[in-house]
């Protein structure tokens, strides 16, 4: 899982940096937007897109994981995948509640 | 996943690192580590793992939102309507450019430009208190309103939404009292999780300031940048955090 | 029980190595500023030994109450306040940080062939943030303690005493900053600093215990971080999150806290684990049966450890559904400790079996911890657990597997590296003799527990019906003799520091790393980076290096 | 030790012949709980045994003495293999057997007789249907299905009965319940086993499980006068309910006759069956739970009724079969919106209990 000795140090161009500061820049334009428009139970779900899309663009240009080991990118992974967990079986027990008796 | 030990490796000797000119030794490499690449890979793994506390320590705050946002919908809907979308929006603004501005400093030490280091670090040291003072004007107002949660919390703005500016905006009907006494849960939520994160940019200046004393004395471009990258990785993963946070607490509903 | 494989060099001419990490400097400041992993394992030995006999003295309190039916030895709040001093001190500052500070931080770099930790000053941090929390805790103890239990429930914690629920608070915040520092520094050395050829697979078991339970302190513990802080902001500024009165859910808490204290309790089992493999390996002359499934039910303990957190919660409220998903998945962490005690069982087959000290622990060990692990299993079961939870059954199950699994462990670890971190070898008859009263003195105090637990005997009860009584004065005779049980490795191995043998670099002739060098270790460890060139427990290799070493003294002689 | 002193020696004599090992079995899943208990003991022993056994042997005839050279063995799948499936499979037997005794004690039967528990820091209120108000102690018929609604007023309480094998939290803001049939007629031992403040461990009593005839002694020559639902009605009337929810055409709240267990279509869409739960909710949140065709205009209770309170009028709604007693209310107070011309009808003396509310 060694990676060649070349990530050691790549160096992001600072074109790269200015792209995705624009990237950022539109998606906080739409998620505002997107919220002046009635969409139901898509305004929730979008919000969370853009912002889950936002921040995937800082973590992997800003914070370099594109360049990074992958024990890095496993590091990571396990670390949003106990977020969902802790959210997501606690959700299981509040979801569950008003389905049989109390 | 067997991670064989970088060390069996690097077959090159350790002296022809990348940097030129470097000696075999140079000033900053602990003694217990072998060579300069594994210790910059190492600190910046272990600066992942220490991201990943705060990903679990804001992890609770987030479920606790989730579930009273489901609970109370309709006083979440009311209770962000007092907060503005303006200053909010520039908010997140403020917080991109300050890890765009991070970015290009953490490029500057890198390509060892020490005048463009020091002024994308002021630059950030600069967007980052525009992000607070912004964040006490909004504290303020909500003190003026008395939001703050047990400090006289009051409900007049959501059961009479016409005497409030904001509510009048949002054009809220007026909440009964039961649905408008759980406001006060979202500004509790408001209050933890904005505060928790203005610590964290607190924390984040302080140290910065301190990045700034020592690049100003060429400390970062003289080949070691590990401090400037897990800095830069502090910082970045505070300006997410804030990118969840202005959609989940600004944006509920403004239509 | 005659024969053991000690061998020593020749007691006349053996002297402790002029250079080691002890004489390298000296004076306090190089010990209180140290980056060596080794000092700051002995700083942490001395102050987890002081608030061990703390937390064990306010347990000798407990026993003594509850010798009589009524509450008479002290008032019911201050009882509240003694266990739940109990509580705070044996979790917080003795069991979670125990075998991974001392013995974890002085062995890993050893065992891995690396100079030293990763972050040696954020391992001194670490150091200092436990000794700032548990002062902190002195503190709360000496202006009026807290008496919330060491859970902190809520609304209780927030609304209904007006005790140092802040200041412990902060210590037990503290203190868990101090046990991720920890886990993050052992989790980037193992990963970044093994010597060349150390694969993964030929890490010795005690690593990947110490990799594992890493993992669960730095995922886990920023969770009960927030709990806490949380609680502190509701206590102060009376944000509404857990107030049922202001629409907070009290059993939210509930989910943050055992979110992260289920997990715990694996950070502390898990490195005793380690110990178990170490030590049943180096007395039966035999390589762990199974090394792989042990390895892997360590990291399986690690990951299922996340999943079932709420099996503390069954009867508080949660919905029925969430009981069958979170009882199903206690049942699936069960098994990697099943499997654990078998292998451990088989790696004595065929072995050579020798019963020093360390080994009668590990025997200890496994007969406590089976015990342990099956009644988790009573607990984990739904219908069950609606009788037994909240009762003295969970003392004993929590006791059995802490105390009867976890501290066997460190106690069976502390002598079998004792030569190694001192260069003295502890006395052997006094030591067997300590273990065994200690086992005779465990099994008394906490075996009647079981049986109050099915009477029905609510936790934490300073008065209790008058048909229990018997059963409680057992247990606090139990008590009595395992405090002896633990006082006496004080004496000796204090003793020993002066008086002990002459250890030598490999007393017990075992394979790992840290026995090929000399004891105590120097400085930086080796003398020259050690290649690792065989498997883990490969006692083949141990004699023909034994062999070589002896043609050249013979060479050279 | 020539000579024992007496007080001693009655210790003694007191001290060891009353002791107990094992709770009685009084209520009809105690059998069952202790059947799944014994299987687990069990186990655990043949577990324990066979690694004992298997440490013993192996230290006895693989000791160094006897077997100085040690034999390199790798491991073997096949063992592996059986001590993870032999134990998955024992544990989810368990796993089984325990959810199905978990939801027979958590899912009431629809025919119990229902008790109101209220937890306070440090005592535990038993409100029975007919009016008996008992503090630390609860009297209950042998051979019937009773059900306790539990709620706490301050922190987590949790109300143990050993002796029936039930326990469950008393927890504030929600109802939960538990039920029980007890078996055996005599006194049992109750507990609070969550940690509740300083009295935690004097927040105990007893539980008097009575044949069914004594339970109607005790019912009758217990009563407090007046029974749950009446005391119901009268905060019925004095909190104003009867404003909003008379039986007038054009009330401004629905009519709350049958409304106990009916379907109820929401104002925010979707149906909701009305229980106690829902009934409490109604009263503390009203705006959320606003039945469909009715203005959002109930205001809050919360803080005003106790959790008795509370208690009593959700026995109130669910004793009203028919509007009668509402239309009694209406007539003898004057709370209707002030336009409105007061029938004639002068008002009655409040009749005796009538048998519709009998509990």
């Amino acid at each position: 899982m060694s990676e060649p000795k070349e990530h050691a140090h790549h160096i992001v161009s600072p074109k790269v940096y200015v792209v995705i500061l624009f990237a950022l820049l539109v998606g906080t334009a739409t998620t505002v937007w997107a919220s002046y428009v009635d969409l139901g139970i898509f305004n929730p779900i979008i919000a969370l897109a853009i912002a889950c899309t936002k921040a995937t663009l800082v973590v992997l240009f800003f914070m370099h994981v594109k360049y990074a080991t992958k024990l890095t990118k496993l590091t990571i992974f396990c670390g949003g995948f106990l977020f969902i967990t802790l959210i997501g079986m606690t959700l299981a027990d509040y979801i569950t509640r008003a389905w049989g008796q109390w | 996943m067997p991670d064989s030990p970088l060390i069996a490796h690097t077959d090159s000797p350790v002296a022809n690192s990348a940097h030129h000119g470097d000696d075999a030794h140079p000033s900053y490499l602990r003694h217990h580590f072998e060579s300069v690449e594994q210790q910059a890979d190492t600190t910046n793994f272990a600066m992942w793992l220490f991201l990943l506390t705060e990903v679990m320590f804001f992890g609770g705050l987030f479920t606790a939102y989730l579930i009273y946002r489901n609970w109370y919908y309709p006083a979440f809907v009311a209770a962000s309507h007092q907060l503005s979308i303006p200053l909010g929006g520039l908010n997140t603004l403020l917080l991109i450019t300050s890890s765009f501005t991070m970015a290009m400093g953490v490029w500057c030490a890198e390509t060892r430009r020490k005048s463009g280091l020091v002024l994308c670090l002021c630059l950030t040291f600069i967007l980052g208190l525009g992000f607070l003072g912004i964040k006490t004007i909004e504290y303020s107002e909500k003190f003026e309103k008395h939001h703050v949660p047990s400090y006289h919390y009051s409900l007049n703005s959501f059961l009479n939404p016409d005497s409030d500016p904001a509510a009048k905006a949002a054009g809220d009907k007026p909440l009964p009292l039961d649905v408008a006494r759980h406001t006060e849960v979202y500004f509790s939520l408001y209050f933890a999780m904005t505060g928790m994160h203005a610590l964290h940019m607190i924390i984040g200046i302080a140290i910065l300031g301190f990045m700034i004393f020592r690049a100003r004395a060429g400390a970062y471009t003289s080949g070691h940048v590990t401090f400037v990258e897990n800095f830069g990785l502090y910082w970045h993963f505070v300006d997410i955090v804030w990118i969840f946070l202005f959609p989940l607490l600004y944006l509920i509903s403004r239509h | 029980m005659s024969d053991t494989i000690v061998s020593l060099p020749d007691q006349s001419t053996a002297r402790i190595p002029k250079d080691n990490f002890i004489t390298r400097e000296n004076g306090l400041l190089s010990w209180l500023l140290t980056g060596d992993h080794k000092r700051i394992a002995i700083l942490y030995l001395i102050s987890l030994s002081f608030f061990f006999f703390i937390g064990g003295a306010l347990a000798g309190l407990i026993r003594l109450e509850l010798l009589t039916p009524q509450s008479d030895l002290m008032a019911t709040d201050t009882y509240n306040k003694v266990f739940t001093m109990h509580g705070v001190i044996m979790v917080f500052f003795f069991l979670v940080p125990s075998v991974p500070a001392t013995l974890g931080n002085f062995l890993i770099p050893l065992m891995i062939g690396a100079k030293d930790l990763a972050l040696p000053k954020v391992n001194l941090l670490s150091w200092y943030l436990y000794v700032a929390g548990g002062l902190l805790t002195l503190y709360t103890m000496a202006t009026g303690g807290v008496d919330t239990g060491w859970t902190f429930t809520t609304p209780l914690s927030t609304h209904y005493v007006n005790t140092n629920v802040l200041t412990t608070g902060l210590a037990v915040f503290i203190a868990g900053f101090s046990s991720i520092f920890t886990g993050l520094n052992f989790i980037v050395t193992i990963h970044k600093m093994r010597a060349p050829g150390m694969t993964w697979f030929r890490l010795p078991l005690f690593v990947w215990a110490h990799y594992a339970a890493s993992i669960l302190m730095v995922l886990a513990t920023p969770v009960v971080a927030i709990a806490i802080v949380l609680v502190a902001l509701e206590r102060t500024i009376g944000i509404g999150v857990f107030d049922p009165t202001k629409g907070g859910d009290p059993l939210l808490f509930q989910h943050l806290f055992w979110f992260y204290s289920h997990p715990a309790v694996y950070i502390m089992i898990l490195p005793g684990m380690g110990v178990i493999s170490e030590v049943i390996s180096t007395f039966s002359r035999k390589r762990v049966f199974g090394y792989t499934a042990v390895a892997f039910s360590s990291v399986a303990i690690a990951v299922f450890g996340f999943f079932v957190w709420a099996h503390h919660m069954f009867i508080m409220g949660v919905s029925n559904y969430a009981v069958l998903i979170f009882s199903l998945l206690t049942m699936l962490v069960a098994v990697p400790s099943a499997i654990k005690i078998f292998n451990w069982t088989f790696t004595l087959y065929k072995g050579s079996i020798t019963f020093e000290t360390p080994m009668l622990y590990a025997f200890g060990f496994m007969g406590l911890f089976t015990i342990g692990g099956m009644t988790g299993v009573f607990l984990g079961t739904s219908g069950t657990d609606i009788h037994l939870t909240e009762t003295y059954f969970i003392v004993a199950h929590f006791h059995f597997v802490m105390v009867g699994g976890m501290l066997m462990a460190f106690l069976a670890g502390l002598h079998f590296w004792w030569p190694k971190i001192t260069g003295r070898m502890y006395p052997e008859k006094i030591s067997q003799m300590a273990a065994v009263v200690t086992f005779i003195g465990f099994n008394l105090t906490f075996f009647p527990q079981f049986i109050l637990g099915t009477l029905g005997m609510p936790r934490r009860y300073a008065a209790y019906p008058p048909e229990f009584q018997v059963l409680n004065v057992f247990s606090t005779a139990g008590a009595t003799i395992l405090g002896v049980g633990y006082l006496l490795p004080v004496l000796y191995l204090v003793w020993s520091l002066k008086y002990g043998a002459i250890a030598g670099g490999n007393p017990w002739q075992a394979t790992g790393l840290e026995w090929q060098t000399q004891s105590p270790p120097l400085t930086e460890n080796f003398v020259k980076m050690p290649i690792m060139d065989h498997e883990a427990y490969d006692y083949e290799w141990l004699e023909h290096q034994t062999e070589e070493r002896k043609k050249e003294v013979a060479s050279a002689g | 030790m020539s000579h024992i002193s007496p007080v001693l020696w009655q210790f003694l004599v007191k001290w060891l012949t009353y002791f107990a090992l094992f709770p009685p079995e009084a209520s009809k899943i105690a059998p069952q709980m202790d059947a799944l208990y014994f299987f687990m003991v069990l186990v655990s022993l043949i577990g324990l045994t066979v690694v004992t056994l298997l440490v013993i042997s192996f230290s006895i005839l693989y000791s160094k003495k006897r077997h100085p050279v040690a034999e390199q063995i790798e491991g073997s799948t096949l063992l592996e293999a059986t001590w993870t499936i032999i134990p998955l499979g024992l544990f989810l037997v368990m796993f089984v057997w325990g959810a199905l005794i978990y939801f027979r004690v958590f899912t009431p039967p629809a025919n119990a007789m229902n008790i109101y528990v209220v937890g306070k820091q440090w005592m535990w209120k038993a409100e029975h249907p007919g009016g008996q108000h008992e503090i630390n102690s609860l009297h209950v018929p042998s051979g019937r299905a009773v059900q306790l609604t539990l709620i706490s007023q301050d922190v987590f309480h949790s109300f143990s009965i050993p002796a029936f094998r039930v326990k469950r939290e008393a927890i504030p803001g929600r109802y939960t319940t538990v039920w029980f049939e007890a078996t055996t007629p005599g006194t049992y031992h109750l507990f609070c086993t969550q940690y509740c403040g300083t009295a935690h461990s004097q927040m105990i009593g007893d539980i008097v499980v009575l044949t069914p005839e004594d339970y109607r002694k005790w019912l009758a020559n217990s009563t407090s006068g007046a029974s749950l639902a009446q005391n119901g009605e009268r905060l019925f009337a004095s909190l104003s309910c009867v404003a909003c929810h008379n039986t007038r055409p054009d009330a401004r709240g629905p009519s709350l006759a049958n409304v106990y267990g009916a379907k109820l279509p929401l104002a925010s869409g979707g149906t909701v069956t009305a229980d106690d739960a829902y009934l409490r909710e109604a009263i503390l949140n009203p705006s959320q739970h606003v039945t469909q065709g009715y203005a959002p205009i109930m205001p809050t209770y919360q803080g005003q009724v106790s959790e008795e309170g509370i208690i009593a009028l959700v026995e109130y709604i669910k004793n009203l079969n028919s509007d009668y007693r509402i239309q009694q209310t209406t007539n003898t107070t004057d709370l209707l919106p002030e336009g409105e011309a007061r029938p004639a009808s002068a008002p009655k003396v409040a009749p005796a209990a009538p048998e519709r509310l009998k509990p």
